[in-house]
């Protein structure tokens, strides 16, 4: 169930180019369950900026009450999310929408996971649960360039992990399907998150397989609210269905919405 | 009796808050998170006669102090409306405000005939603002003569009292008003979204994929205030102010400009709880300040001392 | 060529960033803080042909993300304004952009004849969209008969290029933009200041004792830039775009809706450093961005891709 | 001449109630030399509050290049302020105006200085520079009540000091002036800050010496450009002489201006 709360920094560092994690305490974590959900935080008090900034979780530490997220410093909000020092809080609503369904494969099966950027971190919770159920997991993330690489190291500790970058200063030079193209087993679902281009070119490739989409919209509310955030239903003709982002998503089975 | 009864016409509000409309949806979510039977009203989604899909996204965009948002009227026509939404909010003790749109006259007439039946439906408010949609909308509400000969023939047909949305982008808010109160309104809801826009700096196209679109949040409240200063000196309709109200004090001003009830609209964004958080301390303000009852200060802004109206039951 | 040379009606450019009127007096309190040589113009605070104190005080209050003025056009009256203003002004190599405000179309002819004739004015602003005064100002910019009326008069002895500063008060400002154009108006400075008010929430009386007053501040910004993205598609006079700037990226914007160049007010009084810091600020992002000239990325955000127009030199 | 800096919080605690002590460390601290100038602080990056605050300047320590401001926390923007933690900075543009004349006074003479609420900080460095040149100095300070008053023990070592609350609950009960009433002496000049109507009845009581008096009013620039805080001049018939509080002011000879 959502709930609110203003939860304490506890660590807040950068990790890469623009990158920053940042590790929040406090009793809301206790309802972070499903790996692909986020989070609606209000980065200060005041009304500039205004709205929530929608951030997935990375990472959950039950036992801390600890939920790690990462981000990258784009605009307004996260500048000002920043700056915000260890022992400021930060308040939090969440968590949000429908996470990547873990329990769709079973030990021993093999799952692709491929992120794109900022698309990464919600992967690192996902990997975690499959490689505890024994899936086989494979990664493939896609950065701009070897500044922009953040857990590497970390998603290696829990299966293969390629990297891809754009200017290939590190890794593969090309996109995350240049990666897949090489791959040398076939997966029996995948799990994305990522730019959009990126994601129609996953579903494009895996067309064969089922997988999961996180997709990306900006948002009013993050509740179901506002209908700021909807797409497309796949195969609608009328183009009159639609679905959240926020509350229907933000993961859909592919083929289900529209990318 | 309480500090907060208020009676306008088609409604008995238990307090002076309500959500604004398009900002709470049919209230599923927000029923997730407290009572919707807190509520002073509930001032619900535009409805059309059909369903619409809206505008393409993106939708919103931030902007200092504020957000625009181009839905464009996404909804899922009258009649699942009426068979879904209402029925479903009947559970609550909680008046409903049905808010209605369309493209043509004969549009709000059906819309505002069928959908005022509805039980818990206790008033309608006929969106003549929409700055987000081709046609009708916002069209109505910047032309005097076309918003009266609509509220002439929405009062016609509808059973419950009829309040009017006035739209910020006019060169006078008080003449759309009074167009308003000659055709018959029983009160004005004020105001809708001020129109702009946000350009993405590096690309320099918009961020929103209507291009433009209607700014709410509390940039535009002095905007508003000023708007029902002035409406509230010149018409005897009562009104539903709304426009960047994020807390009690907000409620206040608006109070004292003249509104007789306040909607909340972005700040339930911001903070889900904000509705009845702002209850609460208004609740609490007004021991404070032994004022026993929210409609003591209305209209002070402009009214000398003594003169203070009252409108409570 | 620089990438910042703009020709505009009367106008040589060094670069398109000026300070707007109002907010920068005469110059002479900026001038301790670095040469104003540096601006590509000043807009200098509005003058009447004889000498004003304004409204009473409080004459400013804040808002979110913005503020609100009546300063209700103090100046010292022509005669002072030539004889000591623009002569101390003088000094500097800037184009000077004389703002005209009167009570009658008298007072405009008045002042504009004679203040045009000043060597370093360059162009003339005229102010049919003060908020705050009672006669005149926002009157003549609320109806297009009246503003074409004043531009013709005014453009007819006026011995420099008119730009007519247009109001956000109205319901079309591209009917007002080409009421002014047809009136001979070489030039659009947009936009002044919305009208809106602030409360003091203990007193629930005003906070301005104007009452109302003009907001300005970054909360505009999506206004005004909707209102310059309207107008520089429906007329061809040149647009000195104005509302909530504050650093480069917004006037990157602003140019990309359709502007020529862009004045900065409120944020003076926020950093009293900010023109010249953006000036700066700007040329190194358009050396980054690879645009080799501003008007590169004039009209952006409704051309299509490769129709940009180019009014460089 | 007035400077900008992003000074540092070396040290930030209430002291009363809704009343802080703000220390600020920089280089500009070296231009501040007249009791009575304020300065004008952006209490936080982004548009909200967006104006800067006048705040006066307390004290100044030249050696350590740290000043020391008193404020109370009554809107939006002092209520940010008092959240900004020691160790962050706030952007400083000042010192502003034109402070009280401290060689109006020679050694031996007797100076009066009144002070009401948080008009009573600037009369402290004021206070210091006068006792150094041996004037003889007198306070009364008025607050609303007991626990409200500052700076009680700092005033009395520089010279007598007596304390008004309106309610009574410390020192006289009622007003600054009421205190004056039973005054055993003459001062040979008056120095006064705090309230319109405290000033006025002040300025009314005294007439016969002359006074120095900090005005107060709403600012745009507080440099004097944008002639929002402008005060009628004393005496001027044609109501169209004024004098502006941020740059002509805000310390005007008694009589100057219309109060
Ligand atoms: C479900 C979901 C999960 C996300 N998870 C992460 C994450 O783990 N780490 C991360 O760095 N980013 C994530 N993002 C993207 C992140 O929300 C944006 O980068 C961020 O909101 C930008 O804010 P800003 O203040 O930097 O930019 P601004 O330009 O100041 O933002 C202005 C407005 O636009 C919205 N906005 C801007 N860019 C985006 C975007 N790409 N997606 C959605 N809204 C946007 C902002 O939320 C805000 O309302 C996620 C987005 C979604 C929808
Ligand atoms: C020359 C001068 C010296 C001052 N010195 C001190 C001082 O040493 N300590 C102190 O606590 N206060 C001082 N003040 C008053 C102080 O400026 C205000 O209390 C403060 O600006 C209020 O800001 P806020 O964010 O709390 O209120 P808000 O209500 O959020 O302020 C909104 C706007 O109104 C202005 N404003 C509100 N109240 C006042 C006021 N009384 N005077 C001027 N502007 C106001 C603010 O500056 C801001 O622009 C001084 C004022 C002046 C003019
Ligand atoms: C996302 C969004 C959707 C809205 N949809 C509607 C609508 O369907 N009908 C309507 O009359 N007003 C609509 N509005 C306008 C609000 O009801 C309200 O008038 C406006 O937002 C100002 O109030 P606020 O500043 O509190 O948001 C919408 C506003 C927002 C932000
Ligand atoms: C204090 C103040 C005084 C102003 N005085 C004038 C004026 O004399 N003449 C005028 O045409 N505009 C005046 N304006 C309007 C500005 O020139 C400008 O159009 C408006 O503030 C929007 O720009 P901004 O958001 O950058 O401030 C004034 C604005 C402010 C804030
Ligand atoms: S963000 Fe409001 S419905 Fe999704
Ligand atoms: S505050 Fe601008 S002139 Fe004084």
């Amino acid at each position: 169930m959502i709930g609110h709360q203003n939860m304490k920094i506890v660590s807040h560092e950068s990790i890469a180019a623009d990158i920053y994690e940042l590790v929040l305490e406090g009793e809301l974590t206790k309802r972070m369950t499903s790996p692909g959900q986020f989070v609606h935080i209000k980065v200060t008090t005041g009304n500039d900026p205004l709205l929530r900034r929608p951030i997935s979780i990375c990472s959950i530490d039950p036992d801390l009450n600890q939920f790690t997220m990462l981000y990258r410093v784009s605009g307004s909000g996260t500048r000002v999310l920043a700056e915000r020092a260890t022992g400021a809080s930060v308040h939090v609503l969440g968590p949000l929408g429908n996470g990547f369904p873990v329990d769709y494969l079973k030990h021993g099966e093999r799952a692709l996971l491929v992120g794109g950027g900022i698309g990464v971190p919600p992967l690192y919770e996902l990997s975690k649960r499959l490689t505890e159920r024994g899936v086989h997991v494979t990664h493939i993330l896609g950065f701009q360039t070897e500044k922009a690489v953040f857990y590497k190291k970390e998603f290696e500790a829990l299966g293969d992990t390629y990297i891809a970058t754009v200017d290939g200063s590190y890794g593969t030079k090309g996109f995350v399907t240049d990666v897949a193209d090489q791959l040398s087993f076939q997966p029996d679902a995948y799990y994305t998150c990522g730019p959009a281009a990126m994601l129609k070119a996953v579903e494009a490739k895996f067309k064969d397989i089922n997988g999961f989409i996180s997709m990306e919209q900006r948002m009013g509310c993050g509740i179901g609210a506002c209908l700021a955030c909807v797409c497309h239903v796949a195969g609608d003709e009328s183009n009159l269905l639609y679905k959240k982002v926020c509350s229907d998503g933000p993961v859909f089975k592919s083929g289900e919405v529209v990318l | 009796m309480s500090r907060f009864g208020i009676e306008l016409p088609g409604l008995t509000l238990k307090n002076p808050i309500m959500p604004a409309s398009g900002c709470f949806g049919f209230g599923k979510e927000y029923s997730q998170f407290y009572d919707l039977s807190l509520l002073g009203a509930i001032m619900v989604k535009a409805t059309t006669r059909e369903v619409r899909f809206g505008n393409p996204t993106p939708r919103v965009a931030e902007t200092s102090s504020g957000m625009l948002n181009a839905i464009g009227l996404q909804n899922p026509g009258l009649d699942h409306v009426l068979q879904h939404e209402l029925k479903w909010l009947e559970q609550y003790d909680v008046p409903i405000i049905a808010n209605v749109a369309g493209s043509t006259i004969e549009d709000y007439e059906e819309v505002a005939e069928t959908i005022s039946r509805a039980p818990n439906v206790h008033a309608l408010e006929i969106n003549i603002s929409c700055p987000n949609v081709k046609e009708g909308g916002i069209a109505f509400g910047t032309h005097p003569d076309t918003a009266r000969e609509l509220t002439e023939k929405v009062k016609k047909v509808s059973s419950v009292p009829v309040y009017i949305k006035l739209s910020p982008n006019v060169t006078s808010i008080t003449e759309m008003a009074l167009a308003a109160e000659e055709g018959g309104a029983d009160g004005l809801t004020m105001i809708n979204t001020l129109l702009g826009m946000r350009l993405d700096s590096r690309s320099g196209k918009p961020v929103i994929a209507n291009k433009t679109g209607g700014l709410s949040g509390p940039a535009i409240k002095p905007v508003a205030l000023r708007m029902v200063y002035e409406v509230s000196q010149k018409t005897a309709l009562p009104i539903i102010a709304m426009g960047g109200v994020s807390d009690e004090m907000d409620v206040i001003d608006f109070i004292s400009a003249g509104a007789s009830a306040v909607a909340v609209g972005t700040a339930n964004f911001v903070d889900p709880f904000v509705c009845p958080a702002i209850i609460e301390k208004l609740e609490d303000r007004l021991k404070e300040w032994e004022i026993e009852h929210i409609h003591d200060l209305k209209g002070r802004s402009w009214m000398d001392i003594g003169e203070t109206a009252y409108h409570r039951t």
